[in-house]
């Protein structure tokens, strides 16, 4: 029997998709039933009460959790968000309820040892309930109490080999799309340039040293499958500079039918005959394409690496050779000051794991000297360009100013001269200048 | 209950402490036909929606079983995953950038299977446990934030407002029969955790009335000149109250210059906005991510204010499909539901979605505000 | 002989371009001979100074004109630019040198006898020197002394029935495309409502009452020939509503290279043969056109009117027949918050002469009202708009919102809800919400 | 010299006065052939460069012969145009809005002797005084402003400049040889009296160095306040100053905060700007007003600064040629000058134009700032 009544949730089990509420109280059940006779270190009965204040919110509307407060394990700064219940009366299974942030493997690709570890310290230890995974990439553990927070971590860390991902005003737990473990546009390796900063700059994703949050993100092509763009304050797009390959041979086989277009992404519905014509060379964007006597003709020095073409005919179409980064700077949210996406800082730069990708690394220390010196409390990256422009970020990490900064120039003319670049400088003299102008 | 320690000793909080260790290692995961192929990868298929195909240079083959979840899993729910794992793909699987959970099998017809046997898993209530779909031109998993489970300033609940969405929109996530795919979003609060403001379709959780204020706490619970630079309009500034005699330091909100962020709240716990009447929901459409044919785009509010219904809020799942099946049918292929209200003109856009158009609609914050006013006289009737 | 030695400004009197300087110096020679043996009301050699100051500013590189003064005529806050050099000493002629704005009639349509009139006042009490025209559209006659400013407007008022123009926070002197005077696309009389409005608005037009200055330009189409959108605080937009009307033998016979395209602009180069497809078709921003089985078809609900088919084939295209005006309110220059151009505000509006332009007058009211209750000192209509948002001011011009009015809709969800649209109210009470959530 | 009263009693300003009579209605002006015309034009054609050709829809045909003036005429010039129209048009002509004269005819052949008649002036200097051209895809006149002939704020001069450049373009004023009308803007100071934000190719000059105070005389001839509201970047503060033992309230400004704008000496005469070394010009490009095909958009700086270099500023014509001709070249027919650059993406124009990028043509101002920056992986290398 169920602790509280959930009538309005109970509405949420019927309907095909996977019903949170249904799993919520499974485990509801199982803990109730705790078949393996744990000694569950937190209250038994804490999903029934989540379900519990959650059915409070569905009646009347509004949250019923309070203001986080300061929680967190010893020496870290982040990794943990305290979260208290404003009922705790009606619902003491989660009157603390705090959320762990566990750092995923890149790619998000598991072994189900990995998992079941984990899911064993979490069904002693916490609520039994996650998200997989959090927005920003983390496995997040979701409900346990303050002095559980040391022993999970001493557990994950001794026994599992696994940290706390970040919160705060730190590095936020970088993520990467799966690239190369099995997509074959990844035009650099996402997984190890995301582990490799993520292992580099561990002390700033554990200790706030910085005006606020900070992202990184990993896409491995233009098509952005975890939205490096859109989400990081610093996103690391793939992306390649020599032609793209064509295999004419190929080529004819989409447009001959033999080969579904998009890998088959629009065999739902009925579109008639792929058109390479309409599909394809109207819809590029750099209108690069043409297709002459059964032949795709391609001006590659004008492709803007838009994807379009390769993701239509994947089998006859390959990324070029010469491949790296384009890095984007100041993506995030609207609050304050609008939403933001990022933009392209570095057009391109190689990916250089012989190094230990330290052009990378210089780069993000020149970026993170120059926010941590300017940087306002509370204001992201995207926020101080936007206050000092882009030209000052783009100075601070040694970049020149190259015209694939913009989508165009200014439209006003307020340039900021410096005195030195101005002949003569600023000195004047206002007498010596009352001689050649009376008053 | 018994308090089992793990090793740690409170009192020495240093000793043989491990910390800085980061994630594993990504390759320790990586099924054998993926690390055998890593990075030679040459071309992929959807065989069927859910079920991927990629072929690598060496000619072997993978095949990808591709299924959602609610993201709030429980772990029970997860080791069943995990037993799936072990039995069709020894012990490995992947989830992916949206919520969904990925199994990996070397042989084509095990993956038929597996698709199969995955649709056949339902949960007690009658729902799909992990059901598959969420590749091609089609609806995939939503993005989504904690709501009223976990979250302090939600205007709205998270897993709710999927579940409701997603049971609409069903058979776009089983099926690929839109013109392009169609990446829906929810957040909240305009904090936006689910990065909403690039989305085909974004749900977003908003407050409605001004912060109500905690006079009595608020010197005590909050750094004042905190809280006043937050507000993004500057509608907060420092004040003075008399309460039972008592004089208490605390702030005062000019209300007709709040645009309901909820930036105060974050920084002071005495700000609460939430309101049964006042919170509920704005849609948000035509933002993308991709930079296929055209560029990233931000989304953009087209329904300003639904109330919460919950627990299915009908009337938001409404507008948000009669949305979708407009796109579905007017668009061109391969064109993303921004990019088709682009070309068709927002004017039509309203009409054909049925929307009414307010003037809430019509961007008021800051200079580039001007940049979404019409300069030109082209415009449709 | 030249008074001044004008060694850089020579070099200006070679070349095509006819010759500014040659000009004034004919001006000089001119009142130097005096034919008709007038008695020149300001300094005879004020060309020849005009001439000796420049030749300082293009050796120099300075400017040598100070701050205008105020000086005007009676009972007028504008129309005339008060200007002294900074030299007076050196260039007596021009140390008083102010400039008047003479209204131009709409069109700028004259017959001699009209400028003949005006040379001869200008002769006698001016420097003989003018623009036709300045850059708002008034008649510019360069330099005068401020002892003739009364002398010279009682002439023209008397004299030639002729006004000042604006300068000032007033109303600016409107003006308009030719329109229906000599254009076939035209869509409404612009030069008839310009003058009506112009009648109107004269206190306006010459007694500062607003916070800063304010212009109306009248385009008849959206070619835009006296560049509304961009040039004027309110910009009165020809448009049309009824499908183009489409003479699809004419189209043939522009197809078959019978009649120029675009009525021959392009002749001085060899573009090949008119391609309809290429050159109209698939430049129609609407994408509204195909061409098949020899005729012209369009969806002409789709159509944006951006002229671009009729401009090409204008012997076979017309402009629909329900015409009227878009309204675009705020276009200015770039000071002080960047450029604006003119944004939407009035989809469409009648242009109706039975009654007056009521509808049209009533707009403008409504929207100065507003202007000058909530506009800044020196602030535009544009930087108001910007300042409370373009609602606020479709609120004050009694105009319900439209998506014709944007581009498209907000980005950011910072709506500024007002109490009475939320259910409840915003009376809340804190007691109340501490009942339903502990602190 | 006698003063010569007009009839104005300066003791009695309001006698006799007449005001508020606004200008004289244009049908008086117009050629009966127009008049009866009126509002019933049927086509036109461009005969030839600076020849127009109007069918009315009565069958009644005009023509009109179209011609340059460097705008700053004299009476001696206007009165010869005034010759002209008595002498072929019965007394009417017209200006355009881009101070280019029309002689309006009924007779072709009149029309082309009169076009022959023009070309044939010179001014004694050499340069022609009626140059005939000016339609269609060509350049017509520039519009322009005042200069050092009669401002107080430029930055350069309007007249030199302006005859510099159509020398330097004159041919495609008496051709139409380019894919579409190429319109080129003048203006002396950030004011923009030329409108020069809308054009394909505008010239403007800027100051380079902050304004002179001139202490001593400030307090005087400003009001202090109104110069501080004037700075858009806030960087003046009211300030006080001792000069030989005397307190003057002046003004302090913050250098590094001005881009010289000039707004403040625009309030303020003890603000200048000027300096010989310090301003120059400025080149934007890609602005357009017609709404035919592309919505009407903002020119944009591409060269940052070129000295002033009287009389005929040679590098600000050659590289002002150098973009036209590119242009010319490399557009498709009917595309404007912006249109063409957006399409091959503003890496390629620079590089095709040879003009060097710097960091000065990163907008830098205000949060519109933003929009101009990249947010994609789409450009070219
Ligand atoms: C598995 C995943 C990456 C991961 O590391 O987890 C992934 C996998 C693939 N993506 Fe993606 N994308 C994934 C999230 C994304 C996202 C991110 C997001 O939605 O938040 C985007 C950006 C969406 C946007 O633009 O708003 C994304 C935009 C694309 C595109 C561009 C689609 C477009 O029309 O704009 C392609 C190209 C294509 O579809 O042909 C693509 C192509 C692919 C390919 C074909 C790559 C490959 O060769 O294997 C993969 C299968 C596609 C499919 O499902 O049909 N992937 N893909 C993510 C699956 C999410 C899910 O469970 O549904
Ligand atoms: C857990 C998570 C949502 C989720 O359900 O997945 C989350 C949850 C919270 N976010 Fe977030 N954010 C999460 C990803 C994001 C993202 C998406 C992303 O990273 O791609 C964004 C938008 C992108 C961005 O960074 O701008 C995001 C933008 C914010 C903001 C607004 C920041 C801004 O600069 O505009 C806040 C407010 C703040 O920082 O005070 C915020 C604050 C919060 C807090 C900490 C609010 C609070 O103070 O309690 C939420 C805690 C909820 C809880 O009870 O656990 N969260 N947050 C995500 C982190 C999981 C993880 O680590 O994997
Ligand atoms: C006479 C004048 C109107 C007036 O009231 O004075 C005028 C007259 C005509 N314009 Fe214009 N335009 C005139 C200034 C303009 C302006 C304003 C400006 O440049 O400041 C514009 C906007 C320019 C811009 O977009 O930046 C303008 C943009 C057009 C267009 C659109 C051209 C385009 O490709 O975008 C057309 C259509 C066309 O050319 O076919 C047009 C068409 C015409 C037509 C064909 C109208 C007609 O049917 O008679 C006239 C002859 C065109 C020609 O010269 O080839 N007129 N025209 C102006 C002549 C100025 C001059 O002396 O050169
Ligand atoms: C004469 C004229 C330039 C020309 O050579 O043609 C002109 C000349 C001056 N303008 Fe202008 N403006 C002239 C058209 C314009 C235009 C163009 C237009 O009207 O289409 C603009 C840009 C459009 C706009 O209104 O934004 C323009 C924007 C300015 C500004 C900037 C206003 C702003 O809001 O950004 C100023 C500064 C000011 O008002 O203090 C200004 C100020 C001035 C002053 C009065 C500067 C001053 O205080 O002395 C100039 C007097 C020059 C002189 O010595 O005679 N002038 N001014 C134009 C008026 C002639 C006429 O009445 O026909
Ligand atoms: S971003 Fe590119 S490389 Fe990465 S998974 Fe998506 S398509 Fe593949
Ligand atoms: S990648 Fe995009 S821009 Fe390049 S050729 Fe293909 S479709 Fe065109
Ligand atoms: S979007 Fe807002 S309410 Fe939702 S989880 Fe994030 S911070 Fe909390
Ligand atoms: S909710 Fe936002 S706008 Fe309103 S007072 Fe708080 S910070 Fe300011
Ligand atoms: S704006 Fe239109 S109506 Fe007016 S002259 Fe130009 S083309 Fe003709
Ligand atoms: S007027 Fe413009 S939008 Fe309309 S059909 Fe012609 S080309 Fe297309
Ligand atoms: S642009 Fe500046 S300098 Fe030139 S006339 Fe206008 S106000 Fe004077
Ligand atoms: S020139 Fe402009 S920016 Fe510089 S101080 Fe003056 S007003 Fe301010």
């Amino acid at each position: 029997m169920a602790k509280h009544k959930t009538p309005l949730l109970d509405q949420l089990e019927s309907g095909p998709w996977p019903s949170f509420v249904s799993d919520i109280k499974q485990e509801a059940a199982s803990r109730a039933k705790n078949e393996k006779g744990l000694d569950y270190q937190i209250a038994v009965d804490c999903p029934d009460d989540l379900l519990g204040v959650l059915e409070l919110s569905y009646s009347d509307g509004e949250t019923h959790w309070k203001h986080g407060g300061i929680v967190g394990i010893f020496g870290y700064g982040g990794g943990v968000i305290g979260r208290y219940c404003d009922q705790p009366e009606m619902f003491p299974g989660v009157a603390h309820f705090h959320t762990m942030r566990v750092a995923q493997p890149m790619g998000m690709w598991y072994n189900t040892g990995f998992l079941r570890n984990l899911m064993d310290i979490w069904d002693l230890r916490g609520s039994g309930l996650t998200n997989m995974h959090g927005a920003t990439g983390d496995i997040i553990l979701l409900g346990t109490s303050t002095p559980q927070l040391e022993e999970i971590y001493w557990e994950m860390t001794h026994g599992m080999d696994v940290d706390l991902g970040g919160s705060g005003s730190n590095l936020r737990t970088p993520a990467s799309c799966m690239g190369m473990s099995r997509c074959e546009y990844a035009c650099y390796d996402t997984q190890e340039l995301c582990y490799n900063l993520t292992m580099e700059y561990q002390d700033e994703l554990h200790r706030p040293a910085f005006p606020y949050k900070f992202k990184f993100k990993f896409d491995g092509c233009p098509n952005g499958c975890v939205a490096a763009i859109a989400r990081s304050d610093l996103g690391f797009l793939g992306t390649f500079k020599g032609p793209i390959k064509i295999d004419q041979e190929v080529v004819a086989a989409y447009v001959g039918g033999e080969i579904a277009p998009n890998a088959g992404a629009h065999s739902g519905r009925d579109w008639g005959k792929f058109d390479i014509q309409s599909e394809v060379v109207d819809n590029c964007p750099s209108k690069c394409l043409s297709y002459e006597d059964g032949k795709l003709i391609m001006d590659h020095k004008e492709c803007v690496r838009c994807m379009h073409c390769i993701n239509t005919m994947p089998q006859a179409l390959k990324i070029g050779d010469e491949r790296g980064v384009s890095i984007f700077c100041g993506a995030k949210a609207p609050i304050l000051d609008g939403p933001q996406m990022g933009s392209l800082l570095i057009p391109f730069m190689e990916v250089n794991k012989d190094d230990d990708y330290q052009s990378i690394k210089d780069l993000i220390e020149n970026i993170w000297d120059w926010w941590m010196e300017e940087g306002k409390n509370r204001e992201r990256i995207g926020e101080t360009m936007k206050r000092l422009g882009f030209a000052a970020l783009a100075n601070a990490a040694g970049v020149e100013a190259d015209p694939r900064h913009v989508q165009e120039p200014r439209h006003n003319p307020y340039i900021f001269w410096k005195a030195e670049e101005v002949e003569g400088g600023w000195e004047r003299d206002i007498a010596d200048f009352r001689k050649r102008h009376q008053r | 209950m018994a308090f089992i320690s793990s090793g740690y000793n409170p009192d020495k909080p240093m000793e043989n402490r491990i910390s800085d260790i980061g994630p594993r290692h990504f390759s320790e995961y990586l099924p054998p036909v993926i690390k055998k192929n890593f990075g030679k990868w040459d071309y992929h298929e959807i065989l069927e929606p859910g079920v991927l195909c990629h072929t690598a240079e060496s000619g072997d083959k993978v095949y990808t079983v591709r299924c959602a979840t609610a993201r709030l899993m429980s772990i029970t729910h997860l080791r069943e995953i995990c037993d799936i794992a072990d039995k069709y793909c020894g012990g490995h699987l992947r989830f992916t950038t949206r919520n969904n959970v990925e199994f990996i099998v070397d042989d084509k017809q095990v993956a038929l299977d597996l698709k199969t046997f995955l649709n056949d898993q339902k949960f007690e209530g009658g729902s799909f446990k992990f059901p598959v779909g969420g590749t091609g031109a089609g609806v995939t998993n939503i993005v989504h934030t904690q709501g009223w489970v976990h979250c302090h300033t939600p205007a709205t609940d998270a897993s709710g407002t999927v579940k409701a969405t997603m049971d609409v929109v069903f058979d776009d996530f089983t099926d690929m029969k839109l013109p392009a795919p169609v990446r829906i979003s929810m957040a909240c609060c305009l904090n936006m955790c689910g990065a909403v403001h690039c989305s085909d379709i974004a749900i977003l959780g908003i407050h409605r009335k001004p912060p109500l204020i905690d006079h009595e706490y608020l010197d005590n619970l909050c750094e004042i000149p905190l809280a006043i630079a937050a507000c993004p309009t500057g509608a907060i500034r420092p004040s003075k109250i008399e309460l039972d005699g008592e004089t208490y330091k605390t702030v005062a909100i000019k209300e007709e210059r709040c645009m309901f962020c909820g930036n105060c709240y974050t920084m002071c716990p005495s700000l609460p906005l939430a309101d049964t009447e006042g919170d509920g929901i704005a849609l948000m459409v035509g933002g993308k991510i991709s930079n296929r044919i055209t560029k990233p785009a931000f989304s953009k509010v087209v329904v300003p204010f639904i109330p919460n219904e919950p627990p299915r809020w009908p009337t938001m799942t409404k507008v948000l499909k009669k949305i979708l099946d407009t796109y579905a049918e007017d668009a061109n292929k391969y064109e993303r539901l921004g990019d088709w209200a682009n070309r068709i003109g927002w004017e039509r856009f309203f009409e054909k979605c049925e929307l009414e158009f307010s003037s809430h609609l019509i961007d008021d914050f800051r200079d580039p505000a001007y940049y979404t006013w019409r300069q030109t006289t082209q415009f449709k009737w």
